[in-house]
């Protein structure tokens, strides 16, 4: 057990699958000598030489086209997208290919790529660094979608993730990479990729999130103790396919569910979550589904974000609401 | 708008004029006239030259009996190939078995050198499946409708054949070379170019095959570029050169060596197949509407196959013995294509919800269960309303 | 009061806009010679010159990075993405320039772009011709989605769209270009573009759809009041900003509620109108909101759209369910 | 992996060897010496010539200071410009007052020649804004910063100027230019390349000034390509050269050059200025993981402004005190940026509801009804929960 980073979990869960897996290769701008702007493949070019970790020429559509090239050969490409907001040029090979080949080849093609994107906002960037666009590619078929929120499943998820058959596109809250740490068992069978998980259970009300505001919702929970409302939080973690089975159950226990994101309102994950939910729950809910996320707005500049991102009193207000139907 | 001035002055070195470039490879004339190369001759034999006549008669065929079977409702659509015959055998048989092919929709000519059944075309632009081939039993991808995209998949795939020491070894069964399909109007798409970079950066054993039939749909050829396409590779830092693409003989002999190159590990290359779209871009399309009859009946004088039918007559390779028993074999392969393609059963639609991914998610199987009810509730009249 | 196809009356309207305003340019793959694969520009090139009817070179990231210039130079380009699969490789200038240019520059930048793109399914056609991809687009802040599902609408919509000072994605059912005629009066005041609209009043329950399956849900609710039903159905016409008043009066009437797309069932526009419908309209629902959509699947293969597709008894069935919560 | 063989004995033309070109424009050699060239030389006044010295010593102090404010948590980032001066200066100065400038993310030389006021650029850097400036009136685009896709606005632009016959009308106050700043890692991207094609297909006024400072964050610049990357226009069919980027008057001159051609209507042009990043790629960045600082050191003799400094004093147009003079004035622009940075009034968040289209949509009236009250929620120390 040993306690490290967000972006060190990343780093040794790579730097594991590379050598569990000859065919593991990772990709994309200044992921070799720089070890990427953020730092979560250093030292990977180092060690496994310039033909598994390739710096690419700047052209997204390239990285993710010669990917899946590399795929069909059998390869395992883990692909770096340096920022959310640049994966836009790569959008058509992601959309039309990566997603489609296994069903167009009546699945004769695997497509095992890992499109790696630090995702979501908090860091005073400057435009395009702090975009959540995981809904576009949920709603894309053949696509896997997952978001880490902590070291512990940073490590396990980016290893399933690599040895997943089909395309993933791992989110990373670039936010928490250096702000959070914890423990990370290196030697324990992690938890299976697919499922979403209890991170704190409750009986009033239920908190849904991923990725940054997963913490998010654990303040809110804490405070929202303090004044004796109990609050159950579950880390969504996988996106695509959708496991809303821990959700139902504590839907039908709380009856009321508060869904919180960066990425935008309309259309964002809460929308989903909301018309299945309650198709599901109809007759436990005291309350409609509410959301919390991004305004309908593009991402605003730094200086106030902050009053852009769901934050713990956006998230308390939306659990009152629940109270008030 | 004012013209083009693309010879400078001052910005020195300009790049030719014309769109149109004489300095085409050519081995056969279109009057089925033997010419030298300084680069690229080979002696063809006769069994090979007859193979070239067989494989273009053939895969004419193919197209012509394709086209029939769209206008008589089998099939959704049909991308013609007429024309290109000699630019896709010459490209598809110079190919080694542990080559591959990335193609476009329209590589009917090189499919047919790759093994696929031709009837595995119809059932694709039937609308029974999206390619049901296997690319690594053929070591021929699947028909990429996306324009341009392919060329990327083709870099990295050559990319991948790096990694794995199957260039340079001198080893003739080793050695891969990957090919990537496309047209003149590709050229204009990010992808393609993205293709080049890469294809440059990494120096990939990967041979960029552009037939520049002149047509991308209704668009001549000059909307896309106003240089000889194979230039283009000159400012990657690649070779380009241009082969006469109804010459089966010259894009043979140029597509071995640019093959050859890239299995020995000297890069990519890129080969601009110069001909004729002579049908329409598809089923759907009608060129009456944007090109004048002149232009397709002056390139009916250059016909793929008619000049190596003269060559192979006048040598005595070829009699009428051997037209009529190709023709026989066109026949045959026709009839069959029919009689397949009408047999041809419809797809399982339950097929939508297992082949999404490696393994069904439990939504999608709620979706096929959802979908299996709804069915079956039609089942015995009982009608819903 | 002249009878045309759909087809032909957007040709009409793109006509009366180019007259109204030689600023429009309209720009595209084949659109002028031939006049689109669809003929929707036919006629154009040759009355109003090459220089505002553009034939492009085959490019959508250039069609829709060009025509953002020309609109910065005071243009208002019209762009045809030739088939809605063709929209991906424009995607990065669509959501990060078109978009966002308005909001980054203060208000300075306008942006009156309209983005036709023939979308869905029913015509037989290969891959990438039958998308659906309008979620992205209303997911995305800074952009209009509108969609029009019959002549009159049509002509009326292209000249209001053209006109405004925001880029607009304008959805064409082409699997009603020509299969539809109806009456259009090119002299009339059209309604709003921004309103949806009541297309067959009810009392019952309320279907919504859009583009291609307005036509469905009409079929749907003539079956349903021969067995008595009266089902009231609303053309959304407007996806973003997303009009919702109709609907919400109409789910506080009926009390139950049906959405049809043909877009993917998830975080399809079904999910957005299911979340804020049941937010608004918690305590009148007798039913959660039903979705009829895609399913979550790559588009299949031409000869079995059909099954694919939402149709008639798959839109009376979820109608159904509603009745039986 | 094999080594590129760019020469090919077979197929012809074969692109050149390397990477580093020394065919570039030169009028000022690092030494300050004056050389003379062909095609491109100028007479340049001493007063053009103080002129330059003082815009290059002027945007040197800017990047200086912005990088301090930086460092004081003042900026969020910055991007440098550290050795890019002579580039930017020359092309800034280049240009007529209509013609249109589509800058990348470090053109702050040239925004400087367009009158835009460097606070300006730190209230971006800052997360006030996202550029606040409006670029109708300085006829300079805002910063960009996904990589490349300002050059397709700067070619649709040049199409519109086109469509007001703007071009080739002999009016020195009418025809107008356009021009596309990238980098070279911008090379490789899609945008990019289209943006070379649609500027070819229809002739625009376009000038593709590529300032290539070997870099792309950590990437050299032989990872885009391996060629000088002035000859990828000629794969295009549109004149390329490659001119000192660390020589202001070989700059200017050959800009001036291209800007007329593109304004005459003779299309575009490529114009690669050859040059060195000295500082970071922005201040978050450490280069000293991935460069040599030999390299920085050897590009530090090629000083753009020491070479003009040189020059003046040698003969005889400028002394010591015109030196301190521009000094001074650094100096007071660097005082005024500080306190007009501190000063810069943080957004109105509202901002946000109101500036996403040209008129505020019902939902987002909505959206800032509740955020409204929410943030009034607040007041009086009325905390929630
Ligand atoms: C990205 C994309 N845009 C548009 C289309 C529609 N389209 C299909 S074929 C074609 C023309 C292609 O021309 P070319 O590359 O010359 O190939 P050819 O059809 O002549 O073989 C177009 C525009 C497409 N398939 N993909
Ligand atoms: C589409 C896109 N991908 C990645 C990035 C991240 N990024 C910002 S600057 C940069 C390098 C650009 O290099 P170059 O074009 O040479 O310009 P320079 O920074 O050297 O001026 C990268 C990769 C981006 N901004 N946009
Ligand atoms: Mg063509
Ligand atoms: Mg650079």
């Amino acid at each position: 057990m040993t306690t490290m980073t967000l972006a060190k979990a990343l780093n040794n869960g790579l730097r594991r699958a590379m050598e569990d897996d000859e065919k593991v290769l990772v990709m994309g701008e200044d992921v070799g000598t720089l070890g990427g702007v953020f730092r979560i493949t250093d030292g990977l070019q180092k060690d496994f030489g310039d033909d598994r970790v390739i710096d690419t020429p700047l052209a997204e559509s390239g990285i993710v086209g010669t990917a899946v090239g590399l795929a069909m050969r059998g390869y395992r490409p883990v692909v770096e997208i340096q920022f959310d907001g640049f994966v836009y040029p790569a959008y058509d090979q992601i959309v039309c290919q990566v997603a489609k080949l296994h069903y167009r080849s009546g699945g004769r093609i695997k497509m095992p790529m890992v499109i790696r994107i630090p995702f979501g906002g908090g860091i005073g960037a400057v435009e395009h660094h702090s975009e959540s666009p995981e809904a576009q590619f949920v709603h894309t078929p053949g696509l896997k979608v997952v978001a880490c929120s902590n070291p512990a499943d940073a490590y396990g998820m980016i290893q399933q993730a690599i040895r997943s058959d089909d395309p993933v596109i791992f989110l990373e809250p670039k936010r928490l990479y250096y702000s959070v740490k914890g423990e990370v068992d290196e030697t324990a069978v992690p938890a299976p990729l697919w499922q979403s998980r209890v991170v704190r259970p409750g009986t009033d009300a239920t908190l849904v999130a991923y990725g940054p505001t997963v913490s998010t919702c654990l303040d809110a929970a804490t405070v929202a103790a303090e004044e004796g409302r109990s609050i159950e939080v579950i880390d969504l973690r996988t996106l695509s396919p959708l496991d809303l089975v821990p959700v139902l159950e504590s839907v039908r226990r709380t009856g009321r569910l508060v869904v919180v994101h960066e990425a935008h309102m309309t259309l964002g994950m809460g929308a989903e979550i909301a018309a299945r939910v309650t198709e599901e729950c109809f007759h436990s809910l005291e309350s409609p589904v509410l959301r919390v996320g991004g305004y309908d707005t593009p991402y605003p500049p730094a200086r106030i974000e902050e009053s852009y991102l769901p934050d713990l009193d956006r998230v308390l207000d939306a659990v009152d609401r629940t109270f008030g139907f | 708008m004012i013209e083009p001035a693309l010879a400078d002055p001052v910005f020195g070195p300009a790049p030719e004029q014309t769109a149109d470039d004489p300095e085409l490879v050519q081995l056969l004339t279109p009057e089925g006239e033997r010419v030298h190369h300084p680069a690229f001759d080979l002696d063809f034999s006769p069994d090979q030259l007859r193979g070239f006549y067989r494989d273009m008669t053939l895969v004419r065929r193919v197209d012509i009996e394709a086209t029939a079977l769209q206008r008589h409702g089998e099939l959704g659509l049909w991308a013609q190939l007429l024309g290109q015959e000699a630019a896709q055998i010459g490209a598809g048989r110079a190919l080694r078995p542990q080559d591959f092919v990335f193609p476009t929709y329209r590589e009917h000519g090189v499919a047919w050198c790759r093994g696929v059944d031709p009837v595995r075309l119809l059932s694709l632009f039937r609308g029974v499946d999206q390619g049901s081939w296997d690319p690594a039993e053929h070591n021929f991808g699947l028909y990429t409708i996306v324009i341009g995209a392919q060329t990327l998949h083709a870099t990295g795939y050559a990319m991948g054949v790096q990694r794995d020491g199957a260039v340079g070894t001198g080893d003739p069964e080793r050695d891969t070379a990957v090919v990537a399909h496309f047209g003149d109007g590709a050229s204009s798409q990010g992808d393609v170019n993205e293709a080049f970079v890469f294809a440059a950066s990494y120096n990939a054993p990967v041979v960029f095959f552009c037939q520049n039939n002149q047509w991308a749909i209704s668009e001549p050829f000059e909307r896309q570029s106003r240089i000889p396409l194979y230039r283009r590779a000159h400012g990657f830092g690649f070779p380009g050169i241009r082969v006469d693409g109804n010459d089966v003989l010259a894009t043979y002999s140029v597509m071995q060596t640019a093959l050859q190159r890239a299995r020995d590990g000297q890069g990519p290359t890129f080969v601009e197949a110069y001909t004729y779209r002579m049908g329409a871009h598809t089923t759907t399309d009608d060129p009456t509407r944007y090109r004048l009859s002149d232009d397709v009946e002056n390139w009916k004088l250059k016909d793929p196959i008619a000049r190596v039918e003269v060559y192979l007559r006048r040598n005595g390779m070829a009699d009428d013995n051997f037209v009529a028993e190709v023709a026989a074999e066109a026949d045959a392969l026709g009839e069959r294509m029919r009689r397949e393609c009408h047999a041809l059963p419809d797809p399982d639609p339950r097929d939508i919800f297992t082949l999404v991914h490696s393994e069904q998610t439990a939504e999608l199987a709620a979706q096929q269960a959802t979908f299996d009810a709804h069915v079956a509730s039609f089942d015995g009249e009982e009608v819903p309303v």
